[in-house]
């Protein structure tokens, strides 16, 4: 079992969601994140000072699934959230290894908790 | 002797009679224009009703967007109304009564003070305030995707030109007054003017990114805040006790004190019963009671009776309003079925019902519908063509419409580099 | 000839000065209608104030439908009272003083023009301004718990019947007021009504879940927005100067100027005394300087000197602002010892210091105590009795609450499947 | 007989008319009295829009600490006020028109009525809320940094002491009225006393931690709530209306109407002025138009306009705005240049536009620019080199600023213990 | 030295710190997410457009436990998570290796720097 | 690879970020948590009810850094976060592993694919 974090862009969020349930992956928990990255600040004016705002809205996906789904599941979010111009700032993907995982509702635990 | 001590006793009497006869004339003027001015900062106070409004009903990435348009609605209405629209509204008819000019600013001569005389200050505070109103009602229907310096230019047109010209054929007395057409306080002149002018700057912007889907499905935005909505609608309904009731232009004599208080009393009447017939046929259509449209229906009620609230019974102002809470519920409806995006409601509450209300004027007040009719029909129209034009005009040179990215973005980043809430964490997405 | 000249000259003299004198009385009644105008207005302002503190002081998954309520509140107000509570609180006395009632509707037969001659238009304004002020003071203590469609009942049952009624005791001439109790603009006869309506729900609704710990622990819900909260009683303090200057309901001749130049500043001087004392009170009791606690305690001075505003002097005002302001706070802190959950203490501020209003009339104006005292029981009891009984009903129906999900959820899903603050991240949990 | 008639018909009549004469100055004592009580009520309204916009240009950890402070301006004003303020103010002058004083309280006795002649307790009111505007301009200045029971010591000195005895200079008829300086409704008199007490507050506090860079670079701490920041100006805008037609103080007799209207006017064209122009310096200094610039310029040109809106003509009235809304982008600027942090800018708006405006008053009006030049002048110093004794005061008591961890951690939570937005999810890094 | 993300319902936030406390387990960081999983999603109106909130408001707890703890750690959420009815939507736990653990104020590492 | 999570005092990010750029590592994920450790809780009144906060607020700093790194990111964050007087509540840091890494722009993966 692997713990799936990606960081993407907010807007790319729907797509992604479907992307996702596409590939038959239903269950995942998003958050609200600052990232900071190559991408090119937004530039702000308040009352006359310039000031950068370097950490940048993103959101954070988290997708517990079996071995077999996190190539489907990094292969559908990377298609959708690319973008189509090779812009700085569209994400990244991280896997980690989840040792235990358990479904509080019926106590089930393992491969089959996850989904 | 006696005789000479009785003419002069009588002359000194006559005078005295006289100058009580004038103190009373210049106390009436005094009320008269009090009055005014007092109806004209309740109009003026609306604008911060539209401002609240129109922003509780957008996101919250918009909000610095919409707050600065309705300032300055307000701001640059105030200068381009002075400057050049009060003249066209109220100046001397030319072309048949299509047109009127009467120099540039405001006369400062005051007027000899009798009951019911304006101070020319005051009338024109009491116009500007209704000119920024029907600039501002567009702001909503344009929200969240068009550039800041097109609305700017959209808001000069308006305040300086299309609006006066319009409002003259009524209030200054060009060819729709001739013709017997009515509108007390300005259902058509004002709100349908707005309503329409938004309608057109919707159709020519194109709707928000996700609010209709490819497959045809109609999505919600909601707003972002609807306590600041809420107050926004409260806000209007008190700035309406200027609108209608400071339309009677005085309150001296009995008559017009009699008209005030009726006025007062039926526009009340109609925005509630706006409110809660609106909330009924949304509860039934929809199954759960929906707030906004509550709100909205109070303002539909309210623009309904601005025609007319003079010379309708309580009873009508009632039904008047009912069907206006009915009408801007179907007319969101019919927006959303024509895959048009007018994010606040602004055709349904300003522009539709202000049609209504000026029919109702027809069917209810002793006025022709056939001039009732033909006026709520025109001067729509003349709105929705010249700034349909407009907006086509700002369109074709580029610079209507923001980026793609600097819509999903939010207006506030792009265009103003500001945000309306720093520190709230905002949910990104949904 | 010169006789007959003469003659003529005096008739036709006396007749400018009859027609002086009648304009005299016709601008004297443009200047009370206007005045009586404007106080409604103010008065129909403070919807929104109330709106926004009672919105402000709860939980921001239930604001949707506070401020729906509030808005309901003022439009089915505004229909009931016109059909049928005006009637009742100022018609015909029946059965000695205890039931009053006059028709359907409003008159439209404006009066004789002259001094405090009012249209009725205007009163029923006026008037229903205050019955919608008693109506939403409830809505803040039965707040985060109730069905919307059991509090529409029960707010169409207040301003339809249970106001008007006791209403009809003081203003409308029945049985209080032939016992000599006073009652200025409604310490007892508007706020305590709502005060003690609210008790009635906050008691048989009992309190929000987490609000008392089954072992005994009082638990805060603190309020979502103070700063919308802070605003809600600003808007509340400019209001009360339409409720308390505008029950004078005439302003022309030296007296009723006089009188209402004081009663402006007697509401002013309580309003101020309450809000300090009661900052002392909680800052000592509590070591830190509690916002919430001087805004109730504004409100508290406000409410306390409604029924006397006219009968004491500045320093009796700051005296009777100053008691509310105490009160209040030692009411909140009693309602908490009783485990009775009042979210925006309606009951400290409106139940309680409506009657110390009512009583400390008896005891600094020239009324008789015993008198006061009478009036201030009998009213909140007859309002906490017949909606005590309502509420227990509405019970037994099982409409009265919601679920217990629901209400955790939050009214704002689960009664209208619509949010306030769309798109804000709100902390679902502490 | 029959002159006997004569006679005895002349004497009825004469009562008549004199009674019609007595009747139409009742009628005009109603009216002035009224208006002064309607304008007392707008001004009062400002207290709200101060609140609203000083705690949108804040931090949101700061929020209650600022409506808490605002709100206390206004109460504790009003007992300050009355207890004393009022009669240092417009007392009997001692010292060469140094100082006033006339006892405590406010008369209860009214004038004999008569056009013009006001109750002194709407007098009060009238002057209490000018009193409390000029209290509250500094709680923005000192915003986020400042110890609460410090603020109310100020808070207490300044609408006890230190405004009444300038105000007692020119408006109560003291030295600089005898000079010749005019400031019709308080550029000078209230406005720059309450922008150099703020900035006096603002130079001994020092800026808040992280405004400035220990490199020299100026960083924004922007504002929390731009929508509450817009509705406070709003609010202050229509508030103003009673601040500058009220400050005619009648408006019965033809001159005073049509003075009202005319300041009415010139009021809104300055408004819209600054708001135009400093939106559109701001925009070509920084390339994107800023909604607090714009906001914070039509402030500008209401004070700038303050000093002399009765004595300027429209188009003069758009020059004192426009250069006004100029001013106030380049004093705030200044400030930053200068490291002086003033979190709303209230110097720019209030201290230094209120100065343009009394040296507008020379420019423009009728007035000798060496008197108004003087009292432009030692104004400012009063309240500057006052203030700054007592906050350097407070300051040698270690009570003046709060810890750096409390500051860091916010007011609300430290002074407090309350939040403005309990559950909303604010990001407390960025 | 494990990391246990729990994913749970907002209302029971409450319930579970008092559980974790009764374990000794006194410290934990807690945000708030949007899941999605089984759940019957919530239903909208606004103006007339019905819409679903399938993103439904969660609580993620964030404990970081020595491996003799995690058992403990994961029966005191089970037992007041899951709800008495067995309705879906209750959430699920993972549990995650951890390499190392500072404690920032000391300096200290490893299984003491934990608690 | 390895992620670096830090709970951290808010108040201390800005610096935190400071530390980090001059270690080289500049790309990172902030977050808003409530954090429950030894500190003292905020003592709040409302309306005359004192009441705790004891879920105090806390930034969540994630940083997916290659092996080399981990020192380097840990001493920078630790070094200003540690706070002048040993107060407690100054946080902690958990390392846990990556097993995959994958830039979602360039679909790059592995070591190279973190920075
Ligand atoms: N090493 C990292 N550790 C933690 N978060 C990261 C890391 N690298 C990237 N991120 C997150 O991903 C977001 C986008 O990263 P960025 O490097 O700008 O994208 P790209 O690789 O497309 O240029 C950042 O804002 C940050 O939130
Ligand atoms: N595989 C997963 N990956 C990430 N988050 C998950 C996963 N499964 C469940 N969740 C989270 O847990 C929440 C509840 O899950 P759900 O499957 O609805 O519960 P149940 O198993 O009781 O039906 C979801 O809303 C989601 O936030
Ligand atoms: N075992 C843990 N699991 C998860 N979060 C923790 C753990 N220990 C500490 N934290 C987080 O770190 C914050 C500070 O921890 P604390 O123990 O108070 O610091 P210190 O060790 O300096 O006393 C806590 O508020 C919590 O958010």
């Amino acid at each position: 079992m692997k713990l799936i974090i990606a960081i993407v862009q907010p807007q790319e969020l729907p797509a992604i969601k479907e992307a996702l349930l596409r590939k038959k992956i239903h269950k995942f928990t998003v958050s609200n994140v600052l990232g900071r990255g190559m991408e090119t600040p937004i530039h702000e004016i308040y009352r006359g000072i310039a000031h950068d705002i370097k950490l940048l809205k993103k959101v954070r996906i988290e997708i517990a699934v079996n071995d077999e789904y996190v190539d489907a599941a990094v292969d559908a979010i990377c298609s959708v959230a690319k973008g189509v111009d090779e812009e700085e700032g569209r994400g990244k993907i991280f896997v980690l290894p989840i040792e235990q995982c358990i479904r509080i509702r019926t106590g089930e635990t393992g491969p089959t908790a996850i989904g | 002797m006696k005789k000479i001590f009785l003419i002069m006793a009588m002359i000194l009497l006559s005078q005295t009679v006289l100058f009580a006869s004038s103190e009373t004339a210049i106390n009436a003027y005094a009320i008269d224009n009090m009055f005014l001015f007092l109806a004209a900062v309740l109009v003026l106070f609306m604008q911060s009703g539209f401002a609240m409004l129109e922003a509780g009903l957008n996101r919250s990435k918009n909000v610095v967007n919409i707050l600065f348009k309705n300032f300055m609605d307000m701001s640059l209405g105030v200068i381009l109304y002075y400057a050049i629209g009060y003249s066209l509204m109220y100046g001397n008819s030319y072309l048949g009564g299509w047109f009127g000019f009467a120099g540039f600013g405001i006369s400062s001569v005051p007027p000899t003070p009798a009951a019911g005389a304006l101070n020319p200050q005051v009338d024109w505070l009491f116009q500007v305030a209704f000119a920024a109103t029907a600039a501002t009602i567009v702001s909503g229907s344009v929200a969240g995707r068009m550039q800041f310096k097109s609305y700017l230019i959209y808001s000069i047109i308006i305040t300086g030109l299309v609006y006066p010209i319009s409002g003259f054929w009524k209030w200054g007395g060009g060819w729709l007054d001739a013709l017997g057409f009515y509108d007390f306080a300005g259902s058509i002149v004002v709100h349908s003017v707005g309503g329409f002018a938004g309608l057109a700057g919707a159709l020519v912007l194109g709707p928000r990114i996700g609010r209709f889907s490819r497959n045809g499905q109609v999505n919600a935005i909601p707003g972002h805040n609807l306590a600041l909505a809420a107050l926004g609608v409260f806000i209007l309904w008190i700035g309406w006790y200027g609108f209608n009731p400071g339309s009677q232009l005085a309150i001296t004599g009995a008559d017009n004190t009699n008209a005030v208080m009726l006025i007062a009393t039926n526009t009340t009447l109609a925005a509630a019963a706006g409110a809660v017939f609106s909330m009924l046929l949304a509860w039934s259509l929809y199954k759960k009671p929906d707030l906004t449209m509550a709100l909205n229906g109070a303002l539909a009620g309210l623009v309904g009776i601005t025609a007319n609230c003079d010379s309708v019974t309580n009873n009508e102002a009632i039904i008047i309003g009912l069907v206006a809470g009915i009408l801007v519920v179907l007319g969101i409806k019919l927006l959303d079925n024509l895959k048009i995006d007018d994010p606040v409601g602004a055709w349904p509450v300003h522009g539709l019902c202000g049609i209504w209300g000026g029919i109702a004027t027809g069917i209810f007040g002793p006025y022709s519908l056939t001039s009732q009719i033909i006026g709520s029909v025109v001067i729509p129209i003349w709105a929705f063509g010249t700034m349909y034009a407009l907006f086509t005009f700002l369109k074709s040179l580029g610079i209507l419409r923001v980026s793609e990215e600097d819509e999903l973005r939010g207006l506030d980043i792009s265009e103003h580099g500001e945000e309306a809430y720093s520190g709230f964490q905002i949910f990104t997405a949904e």
